[in-house]
C-alpha cells in the first residue's frame, strides 16, 4: 500500500520540480517550492523519517517561504523572457543520458527496504542496541545526532552560525556594523490594517512558542530536538514581525540579543564539550558529566540540545530581519 | 514490485538533473538557487530512501524489550542537520544575490557578465 | 479504510497542484498552497493511524500551527509590492 | 463496534467532503468561487476525518492532540481565507459572473 503512496507523491514531486524551473515568474515559482517542501516532508514521513519530516515540516513550511520572499522583494519579480535559449537541446539531451545512465545503474542498487543493505550491516544496527543501554532515551536519532556523533552536529551549528554571519555581513549597514540597522517599522510592511489576522495571529504566537518548547524538550522521548524547535519558535517571533512590522519585532529582540543568542548558543554546546575534557573525559564525551555515565550522557544531551535551539533561533532571525531591513 | 522499489532511485536522478539543468541553463540567479535548493533536496531523499527498511518503523525506542524492526537512523541524522544547513547557506545565496542586484541592476548571469566586460 | 480517505487526500492533493501550475492569478496559486498545506495535515494524521505510530501527531500538529505564517508572509509580500509599484507611479519611490 | 461504525462513516464522509472541495478547487471558474469551495470543504474535511480518527483511538493523549490539531486548523484555515480574499479584491479581481452584466 506505502508503495503507492510513494509512487503518488514521488510522482507529483518530479511534476513540481519541473513547474518550479519553468516558470518564468519567480513567485509561482516561490509558490511551488513550498508545495515540493510539503511533498518532500510527506515523502519523509512515508519512508519512517519522522525525525527527518519534522525539520522539514519546521523549516520548509514557515522560514523558507518567508526568506525567498523576503529576498525576492529585493530583486526584480520576473525572470527575464529570453527567446534565444542556446543549447537548451544540448542541455536537455545530456541531462536526460544522465538520468538514464543513474536509472540504470539504479538496478545493482539494492532495492529500497531491503534489510540486507550494505547501509544497514556495519554501524547502525551497533547504534540501535547500545542506545538503550548507554544512554537511555527512547529516540535513537536524538541519540546519535547528540552524543554518538555529537562533534560532528557541532561542525552542523557552527556552519549554520558561520552562514548567519555572512549574511550580516553582507546585507547589514555600513553605518552600525554589521547588524542590521534599527528602523521605524512602515505602515506597509505589516498586516497592521487587517484586524482578524492580527487577532488570530497574536492568539497563536504563545502556542508556536509553546510547541517549540515542547519539541526541544520531548526531544529524547519523541521526534524533535534543537534543530525543529529552533526553528518552530523562529517562525513564531518571524509571525509577530510579519504581523505588527519589523520593527516591532526588534524592540522585543533586538539585533544585539539575536546574535548573542546565536553566538552564546553555539558556545555553550563549545563548552560542554570543554567541560567534558577539564573532567578528565575525551571532548564531547559526556559520561564524565554525572556520578552515572547514562544520566552524564543524558545531561549532556539536553544542555548540548539546547544549545543548538538558540543557536539555530538566533541566526535564522538575524537572516531574517537582516532581508527585511534592507531597503529596495 | 520488484522493479518498483527502485522507483525512488529514479526519482532521485530526476531531481538531480532538473535541479542541474536549472544551474547551468537559466540564466537568473534566483532560479540558480531554487535549482540549487531542489538539487540538495535530491541527496535528502536518496539517503532517507536508504535509510528505509522493510516493515520498519521510525527508531524511537519506546518499550527495549519490545523486538520491533527499526529503520537506520544514521541517514536521518546526517539529514535532519543538513536541512538546517541548507536553508542557511540559500540564505547566504540569495544575500548574495541582494547585493548583486544592487551593484549591477539586474540578475541575469549574461547581462552581469557583459556589464563585467564593458567596465 | 485508512486507504481510502488517504487515497481521496491524495486525489485532492493532485488537483490542487494542478490548480497551482494552472492557477492565472497569484492568488490562485497561494489558495493553491493553503490547500495543500490543510490536505498536508490530514494525510500526516491519517498515515501516522496507519502505521499506528499515533506519537507522531507532533508533525500534524507542527503543520497546524506553521502554515498560517506561509500566507501571511505572501500577503504581506504582495501589500507591500503594490505599495512600491504605487509610491514609483507617484514618482516619490 | 457502534463507534468504529460511526468512526468509518466520518473518515469516509470526510474524504469525500476533501475531495469535492478538490474539485471545486480545479473546476470552478474564478478565484473566489473557487476560494468558497476549498475553504468550506477545508474546514468541514479535517472536522470529520480528525473526529473519526479520534473515536479509533478512545480517550488517551491522542484524541487531545487531535482537537488541538482541530482547534487550530479551524481557527487558521477562515483566517488565511479572509485575508486571502480581502487581498485579492483589495487588488481589484473582480469576480467573472457573466449573469450578472445583464441586470
Amino acid at each position: 500500500m506505502l508503495v503507492i503512496f510513494s509512487l503518488f507523491l514521488l510522482s507529483m514531486l518530479v511534476v513540481t520540480a519541473i513547474a518550479i524551473i519553468r516558470s518564468e515568474d519567480l513567485f509561482s515559482a516561490v509558490m511551488l517550492s513550498g508545495i515540493f517542501s510539503l511533498l518532500m516532508a510527506l515523502n519523509f514521513f512515508v519512508l519512517d523519517a519522522a525525525d527527518v519530516a519534522l525539520t522539514e515540516a519546521a523549516v520548509g513550511a514557515g522560514i523558507s517561504t518567508v526568506l525567498l520572499l523576503g529576498a525576492l522583494a529585493l530583486v526584480p519579480n520576473r525572470e527575464r523572457n529570453s527567446r534565444r535559449k542556446r543549447y537548451t537541446f544540448v542541455y536537455l539531451t545530456t541531462l536526460s543520458a544522465i538520468v538514464l545512465a543513474i536509472s540504470y545503474a539504479s538496478f545493482d542498487q539494492p532495492r529500497v527496504g531491503d534489510p540486507a543493505a550494505p547501509v544497514h550491516q556495519h554501524v547502525a544496527p551497533w547504534y540501535l542496541e547500545k542506545t538503550p543501554e548507554l544512554i537511555d532515551i527512547p529516540n535513537v536519532v536524538t541519540a546519535v545526532l547528540a552524543s554518538f556523533r555529537g562533534f560532528d552536529t557541532l561542525g552542523e551549528v557552527y556552519v549554520v552560525l558561520t552562514a548567519g554571519i555572512g549574511v550580516l555581513f553582507i546585507l547589514g549597514n555600513s553605518r552600525t556594523g554589521v547588524l542590521p540597522r534599527r528602523r521605524e517599522p512602515k505602515l506597509t510592511s505589516s498586516l497592521k490594517n487587517h484586524l482578524i489576522p492580527r487577532v488570530v495571529g497574536r492568539m497563536l504566537i504563545p502556542f508556536i512558542i509553546l510547541f517549540g518548547l515542547y519539541v526541544q524538550f520531548h526531544g529524547e522521548y519523541g521526534p524533535g530536538g534543537g534543530f525543529q524547535a529552533g526553528a518552530i519558535v523562529a517562525a513564531g517571533i518571524i509571525l509577530y514581525a510579519l504581523l505588527e512590522g519589523e520593527g516591532a519585532a526588534l524592540r522585543v529582540l533586538s539585533p544585539y540579543v539575536l546574535v548573542g543568542l546565536a553566538v552564546g548558543g553555539a558556545l555553550l554546546y563549545l563548552g560542554v564539550g570543554i567541560a567534558c575534557m577539564l573532567l578528565g573525559g575525551a571532548f564531547l564525551d559526556y559520561s564524565v558529566l554525572a556520578a552515572d555515565p547514562v544520566k552524564g550522557q543524558q545531561m549532556g544531551i539536553i544542555v548540548i540540545e539546547l544549545g543548538v535551539g538558540l543557536a539555530v533561533t538566533g541566526t535564522l532571525l538575524s537572516i531574517f530581519h537582516a532581508f527585511a531591513a534592507r531597503d529596495q | 514490485m520488484e522493479v518498483l522499489g527502485l522507483f525512488n532511485y529514479w526519482v532521485f536522478a530526476a531531481l538531480l538533473m532538473i535541479g542541474f539543468y536549472a544551474l547551468i541553463a537559466r540564466q537568473n540567479l534566483f532560479k540558480k538557487l531554487l535549482g540549487l535548493s531542489i538539487f540538495q533536496s535530491a541527496v535528502f531523499l536518496l539517503y532517507i530512501t536508504m535509510a528505509k527498511v522493510d516493515g520498519g518503523t521510525a527508531p524511537i525506542i519506546l518499550d527495549p524489550d519490545l523486538v520491533t524492526i527499526f529503520s537506520n537512523p544514521l541517514p536521518q541524522v546526517l539529514i535532519l542537520t543538513a536541512i538546517v544547513v541548507s536553508i542557511s547557506t540559500t540564505a547566504l545565496g540569495l544575500a548574495i544575490v541582494v547585493r548583486i542586484r544592487e551593484a549591477y541592476d539586474t540578475i541575469e548571469d549574461d547581462e552581469i557578465r557583459k556589464l563585467d566586460r564593458r567596465s | 479504510m485508512y486507504v481510502v480517505v488517504s487515497f481521496a487526500i491524495l486525489l485532492t492533493m493532485c488537483m490542487a497542484l494542478a490548480r497551482a501550475l494552472l492557477g492565472p492569478t497569484v492568488y490562485d496559486r497561494v489558495l493553491a498552497v493553503n490547500m495543500f498545506g490543510t490536505k498536508t495535515v490530514l494525510l500526516l494524521a491519517v498515515i501516522a493511524f496507519f502505521y499506528g505510530r499515533t506519537d507522531f501527531l507532533d508533525l500534524a500538529l507542527a503543520y497546524a500551527l506553521i502554515n498560517f505564517i506561509g500566507v501571511l508572509a505572501v500577503l504581506v509580500f504582495i501589500q507591500s509590492s503594490r505599495d512600491r509599484s504605487a509610491a514609483k507611479v507617484r514618482g516619490d519611490g | 463496534m457502534v463507534i468504529d461504525a460511526l468512526s468509518w462513516l466520518l473518515l469516509t464522509s470526510g474524504g469525500l467532503f476533501v475531495l469535492i472541495g478538490g474539485i471545486g478547487a480545479l473546476r470552478m471558474p474564478d478565484l473566489y468561487t473557487r476560494m468558497h469551495a476549498s475553504s468550506l470543504t477545508d474546514s468541514l474535511g479535517p472536522m470529520l476525518v480528525l473526529g473519526g480518527l479520534a473515536l479509533q483511538t478512545g480517550l488517551s493523549l491522542e484524541t487531545l492532540k487531535l482537537l488541538i490539531i482541530l482547534l487550530f486548523m479551524l481557527i487558521t484555515g477562515p483566517t488565511a481565507t479572509y485575508a486571502l480574499g480581502n487581498a485579492a479584491a483589495v487588488s481589484g479581481l473582480t469576480p467573472a459572473a457573466p449573469d450578472l452584466e445583464d441586470n
